[in-house]
């Protein structure tokens, strides 16, 4: 019993940080189209830069600096990578995602010396607490918490404010949102803004909770937090995060399943095989919108 | 016009870095005139850029320490080139021919097997000798009569954890964790299940794919199944993510390492806890105190070194097997005579040598004969690692 | 002579949204028939029912007297079905081709807004057409044991583009051609898959009225010299008048009248669809 | 052949001596070069995304190693499974029909190694087949989520231990017929001909000849037009299902054995180098190259390899120009300015080298002698 409660509660845990940052692939998808495959790297540079604060500062300026930081990256990387690429075929953008997705890796192992950095403890959040009988980081209770109460707070801003709505207008049609005068280039901005601040908060409890950053850190949470946005419907954000809260929880159970079966190692297998059936069978995952080609 | 100007700068860049590629070889003549050069094969990026760099930090030190090697009356100078393999083995292949290209006289690494295994037939074939320094698969001699090396092999640290187990916990049952796919891991779980399960003990073996960065699943699963050790021989990050893991969940089963847990920064992640952490390795601090003192001064005065070593000056037994397979090459090349490759090659087998991780001797594969490792623990209060005891192994 | 093309009880929803609603026509061969309606009727989703883009949800299409498509709605598409006769083809098996198959039974079409490919040249256009009926496999043809064949496709591809005024831009990128030759060689590469029955969606389209009047003499003669029949959307009332020989008239999805061109002129319904309603207080 | 020249002629310069990198980086490109085409077959000639190719490179190179392990080294090569539960062995095979040494070796060799070579093909275009069922109804990047995510699930099963008595679970399988085994040598063990680079360029070369044979026939046409428009190609008869198959099939065939050259290559088949990140750098090769064209996809191989692995290397440990110390320069920096130069070309070169033109000799000869004639 412990133990089932014990990877369950770890299985919300990543769930809820897989989330965040789904939430911004599904933004991103759901308005430019772009499965943005530097966002993973996004979050583990964001890890980096918490590194790197807190040891000249006190947390509380260097994660607040760590969370402005990581959207003015965002914000560098979709002006200079994806605006100039605004015309030219969707496979262009996406080979400019993975090039901007190396460089920031290749970057971050130059910095790093490609040695394994150790996220800073944060107080409270890093501290321990019993559950059921079984012991846990104090983050792994609230992070479920947060997330919910951040996505209300997106869902408010896209359904009740003017960017939302502009926001909407463009994910349902590019072309005539421009007509209509809406500045999309400035609605794209703030898609990336959001998603990078989100994922400067999921970088803080990811990494509070596995304190070990390497440049590819970023990659595997990545397309997890993908797959997650996929299954819940691309553009869906309350389906990013059924979905991503789905994947969290199978995956730990799956590892978790008796060694002797030996199935743990198709943790990451089994997100993709979900993937893949969900694309074949649901193309527009669970709360996701069917759409027709016009011929 | 685009497209010309792309063709053009395509062009000049083919010319330009054409110029430099067929410069750097040509610049330093091998070794005629009064250089020697030791080719330097580790990773400096890639999942095993920690390890390599520690590595290759012993060779530096060594380096500073001795630059120069007297052969056949003569006094040569001795330059270290670096070859990146980027932990990759589709990087390996150019990284060696890169060394074989500078005319090295000989090699020394890499830090992980596989690597080796595919810069291995490189050097075989240019005649190159090459000294593994803590590549521990056996597959990096075998069949390769240019790889020698200076550290014991998976089967037998694997062996030394399985008894250090027995004697020290009087364990029943194992639970061994290993990363998908990387032959380090599963090999030293493979032996040690061999050599525990000989013994009448009980091995739950698992594995993580690569990239996974949650072990609570797989903690709590060795927690709910009874082990009475935890064996992980995982590379560096892993290592340090269980250990933090395992604090916050409070896990008070003894950890068994291989070498690759030597290493401050999984040192780093108990520091604090309650952790009980112990590691079979090539070398343990206070071994000789002329080695720790010269090198912590050398980490001390310079800040490239201190950032490859993580920040701090704890010595890791890779720095020190790096140390001494410069010296080993050292010797080989006194044995030779000559500064030629063959020669040296030739002159391998027949040196022994007394080095800082003990005496080092080669086998008829070309593997160092050793037959005992340390075994330390991490003070969790210090975060200093302590000797726990010398072990040797069952069979040998 | 029989019938080209037969349409019976034919409805497309979408949804909630009946696009095409229990169409019945009928396409006599080696005639010139037309489809209009004011725009958004639903002609170009029949188009698509037919050409296999689109599977109907219900109804029946018949090609030179052989069913070739049929459907009838079930389960959930049967629940929110909004139109009629949902039980004529419920004992029938369900056919449902791809546009591919089609087009090699001899139905070949051409598009609203043209879609040419636009990587290839004016020849290669009208050549991949030829694709489909060539006697060769993807083994004879890198290896070059369909040298026969290859020869043959191309000899007929240059025949069909001097027949059709294309051999002299024969190397010019499709995409570079003015709007009206474009329209022209898609024709031309609609040919080249030897259809007996060819579709025309919107051909005058953005063609000013003298391309519009030539255009009406190289259907005709299109007709008689590939001896085919053909079914064609058009806004344009004078080339419709001027070249059917039968036109049906569509309004939300529904016909709403059906004859010959003057017949169709003077329907108090067909000018009512096109330009409203008129008030009450106007009559 | 380059490699021999140092036989004939004293005093070469280093970079032709026969153990110079550049013949390590023309075999890592002529591998690479064949991957890069195959992958330009479907990316840029039939206009399916599809980031697979590491895929389907480790199911080539496992076959062609498992194939090609002689019977005596797999106890050996398998040691952690006492032996391999895979016992035929094709260089044995052959040496039991044509003798072990002398020119009936050499025949065995070199059929054992291309039946392996064309089997290595065949497995991975058999996966390609049963993977492109299901997923090649799906939509451009959906498609390439969707094979990424299945290279992934084929490395995850090829590292499981317990297939390891095949696969070797995660070590790694060596010992077998590679580029070096091609080298001509007399008796006492010294090379007479170099051959290791010949080979692959031969095979590569065979391969790249048969996918440009295709893409100028009447199927590659066919390739074409389902890229520029899928709709209009449906419309004219081309069986959209069959055709990209078809172009799946066979681009994974190409990918298999250029899996196995990769192998050859490196002198042993592990999974763990066949990540997304091999799939990535094969996919911005064929960018630089330019997509839809073969020869910007060889020409930028042979470019990207020499410059990431060797003309490069210089900016990874410190340089002096005079006595000036060049900042920044340590380990790791190599990488970062090369993804700058990639991102340089994906933002203002996007067409890539070559765009979708092909270099074409005839016509540049023509041109120059046109000059010429003009001058006089």
């Amino acid at each position: 019993m412990e133990y089932v409660i014990s990877v369950l509660l770890s299985g919300i845990s990543v769930g809820g940080q897989y989330a965040l940052i789904a939430i911004g692939y599904t933004l991103v998808y759901g308005i430019l189209r772009l499965i943005n495959f530097a966002h993973g790297d996004v979050f583990m540079v964001a890890g980096l830069m918490g590194i790197y604060f807190t040891a000249t500062m006190p947390i509380t300026v260097s994660i607040p600096l760590v969370l402005i930081m990581t959207v003015i990256l965002g914000f560098v990387i979709e002006r200079a990578a994806y605006k100039p690429l605004r015309s030219a075929p969707r496979m262009s953008v996406m080979i400019s995602a993975i090039g901007v997705s190396y460089l920031l890796q290749n970057t971050a192992t130059y910095v790093t010396g490609g040695q394994p950095m150790t996220y800073p403890e944060i107080p409270f959040l890093s501290s321990t607490v019993g559950v059921a009988g079984t012991q846990t980081k104090w983050v792994v209770i609230i992070t479920p918490f947060l997330v919910l109460a951040l996505v209300y707070l997106l869902t408010l801003l896209i359904n009740h404010t003017k960017v939302g709505m502009a926001m909407r207008a463009v994910s349902k049609d590019f072309a005539t949102s421009r007509l209509m005068g809406i500045r999309v280039n400035s609605v794209i901005s703030v898609t990336f803004i959001i998603g990078s601040a989100l994922a400067a908060v999921g970088s803080v409890l990811y990494f509070t909770n596995y304190p070990a950053i390497t440049p590819t850190a970023g990659a595997m949470p990545g397309l997890k937090a993908f797959v997650a946005a996929v299954f819940g419907g691309i553009g869906s954000i309350p389906g990013a995060v059924i979905g991503a809260f789905l994947i969290g929880i199978c995956e730990t159970i799956i590892k978790g399943l008796p060694s002797s079966w030996d199935v743990s190692v198709f943790s990451d297998a089994f997100t993709f095989a979900l993937l893949i059936i969900i694309l074949i069978f649901k193309p527009q995952g669970l709360f996701g919108e069917a759409a027709t080609d016009k011929v | 016009m685009k497209k010309i100007i792309a063709l053009i700068m395509a062009g000049a860049m083919t010319l330009s870095l054409c110029a430099c590629g067929g410069a750097a070889p040509a610049q330093g003549a091998g070794a005629s005139g009064d250089t020697i050069r030791i080719g330097v094969f580790e990773p400096s990026t890639g999942d095993s850029a920690s390890g390599g760099k520690k590595e290759i930090l012993g060779m530096q030190f060594a380096n500073s320490e001795t630059p120069t090697v007297e052969v056949g009356g003569k006094t040569y100078n001795v330059e270290l080139v670096m070859a990146d393999n980027g932990s990759s083995a589709d990087k390996a292949p150019s990284a060696a021919s890169e060394l074989v290209g500078k005319d090295v006289a000989l090699v020394l690494g890499s830090y992980g097997s596989g690597v080796s295994m595919a810069g291995g037939p490189k050097f075989e074939e240019a005649g190159l000798a090459a000294i593994g320094v803590t590549c521990t698969n056996p597959n990096v001699t075998a069949g390769n009569d240019y790889y020698f090396r200076i550290c014991f092999l998976d089967n037998f640290q694997a062996d030394v954890l399985a008894n250090f187990a027995m004697d020290k916990f009087s364990a029943k049952k194992a639970y061994c964790l290993g990363e998908n796919g990387n032959e380090y891991d599963q090999g030293l779980v493979a032996f040690f299940k061999q050599v525990f399960e000989a013994a009448g003990g009980e091995v739950i073996t698992d594995s993580f794919p690569t990239n996974n960065s949650d072990f609570t699943s797989y903690l709590n699963k060795a927690k709910s199944e009874g082990a009475d050790v935890i064996f992980t021989p995982v590379s560096i990050a892993y290592a340090k993510q269980i250990m933090e893991q395992a604090s916050s969940l409070g896990i008070d089963i003894p950890f068994l390492g291989s070498d690759t847990l030597d290493d401050n920064m999984v040192l780093e992640a108990t520091k604090g806890t309650n952790l009980q952490l112990y590691v079979s390795t090539f070398y343990q601090e206070g071994g000789s105190e002329a080695f720790d003192k010269g090198i912590k001064d050398y980490i001390k005065h310079n800040s490239n070194a201190m950032t490859a070593n993580g920040g701090n000056d704890t010595i890791s037994a890779v720095t020190a097997m790096g140390y001494d397979a410069y010296y080993v090459a050292l010797e080989a090349i006194k044995a030779a005579g000559s500064p030629d490759k063959g020669a040296i090659k030739a002159a391998i087998p027949g040196v022994k040598y007394d080095g800082v991780s003990g005496s080092i001797a080669f086998d008829a594969v070309g593997d160092a004969v050793r037959d005992t490792a340390y075994i330390k623990t991490a003070d969790t209060a210090s975060g200093t690692w302590a000797f726990e005891k010398v072990q040797t192994g069952s069979s040998k | 002579m029989g019938n080209a093309l037969h349409l019976e009880n034919v409805t497309m929803q979408f949804g909630g949204v009946v696009s095409v609603n229990n169409l019945t026509l009928d396409v006599p061969e080696h005639q010139i028939i037309a489809l209009i309606g004011p725009n958004g009727a639903g002609k170009t989703t029949a188009f698509n029912c037919i050409t296999g883009v689109y599977q109907p949800t219900n109804g029946l299409i018949e090609f030179m007297g052989r069913p070739i498509v049929r459907n009838h709605p079930v389960g959930k598409a049967l629940r929110n079905y909004k139109g009629e006769c949902a039980d004529k083809f419920a004992s029938d098996p369900v056919l449902n081709p791809t546009p591919d198959q089609i087009t090699g039974m001899g139905i070949a079409r051409t598009f609203q807004n043209i879609r040419l490919w636009k990587s290839m040249t004016v020849f290669e256009n009208v050549l991949v057409a030829k694709h489909q009926h060539a006697h060769q496999n993807v083994f004879s043809a890198t290896f070059r044991k369909n040298l026969a064949e290859e020869k043959r496709m191309r000899e007929e591809t240059m025949e069909l583009l001097s027949e059709q005024g294309l051999d002299a831009y024969k190397d010019e990128l499709a995409v570079s051609l003015p709007y009206g030759l474009q329209r022209r060689l898609e024709i031309a590469r609609a040919l080249a898959t030897n259809p007996k029955l060819l579709l025309l969606d919107e051909p005058a389209a953005g063609m000013n009225p003298q391309e519009t009047i030539e255009l009406a003499d190289f259907v005709r003669q299109t007709r008689e010299k590939y001896d085919l029949t053909v079914f064609l959307i058009e806004h344009h009332m004078d080339l419709v008048m001027n070249v059917s020989d039968y036109i049906y008239v569509i309004d939300f999805g529904s016909e709403i009248a059906r004859g010959i061109p003057e017949e169709v002129q003077n329907n108090r319904h067909v000018i009512e669809a096109y330009l409203g309603v008129a008030d009450e207080e106007a009559i | 052949m380059l490699e021999n020249l140092s036989a004939f002629i004293p005093n070469l310069p280093q970079v032709f001596q026969p153990t110079s990198p550049l013949f390590t980086v023309l075999k890592k490109a002529a591998v690479y070069s064949l991957v890069a085409v195959s992958m330009n077959l479907l990316n840029g000639f039939t206009g399916l995304f599809s980031l697979g190719q590491a895929g389907f490179m480790l199911l080539g190179a496992y076959t062609y190693a498992i194939l090609m392990v002689p019977a005596s080294q797999k106890e050996q090569v398998y040691y952690l499974f006492g032996g391999c539960a895979f016992d035929f062995s094709l260089p044995d095979a052959f040496a039991a029909i044509f003798g072990e040494g002398g020119a009936g070796g050499a025949v065995g060799m070199i059929l054992s190694c291309l039946i392996a070579l064309i089997l290595a093909g065949c497995v991975a275009g058999f996966f390609a087949y049963l993977i492109g069922i299901p997923v090649l109804r799906l939509k451009s990047d959906y498609l390439a989520i969707a094979t990424l995510g299945f290279a992934e699930i084929l490395r995850a099963i090829f590292q499981w231990q317990k297939l390891g008595p095949v696969t070797n679970g995660a070590n790694m399988i060596k010992g077998f017929t590679t580029f070096s085994s091609f080298n001509i040598t007399n008796a006492s063990g010294a090379t007479l001909l170099r051959l290791s680079t010949f080979v692959p360029f031969l095979v590569s070369s065979v391969c790249i000849l048969l996918i440009v044979l295709l893409i100028n026939s009447s199927y590659g046409r066919a390739f074409k037009s389902i890229r520029d428009d899928e709709i209009a190609a449906e419309a004219m008869g081309i069986n959209l299902f069959k055709h990209k198959m078809m172009s799946f099939v066979i681009s994974s065939f190409f990918a298999g054995v250029g899996g196995a050259l990769f192998a050859m290559y490196v002198a042993n088949a592990q999974a763990k180098a066949f990540t997304s990140v091999m799939t990535y750098e094969i996919l911005l090769i064929v960018v630089i190259g330019g997509i839809g064209s073969v020869s910007g996809s060889v020409l930028a191989t042979f470019l990207y390899v020499a410059c990431s692995e060797w003309w490069l290397r210089f900016l990874d440990s410190e340089q002096y120009i005079g006595a000036f110390k060049v900042p920044l320069l340590r380990n790791g920096f190599r990488m970062v300015i090369f993804s700058i130069v990639i991102m340089v070309i994906v933002l203002f070169f996007s067409q890539g080298i070559m765009g979708d033109k092909e270099i074409n000799l005839g016509a540049l000869i023509g041109k120059i002698r046109a000059k010429r004639e003009r001058k006089q």
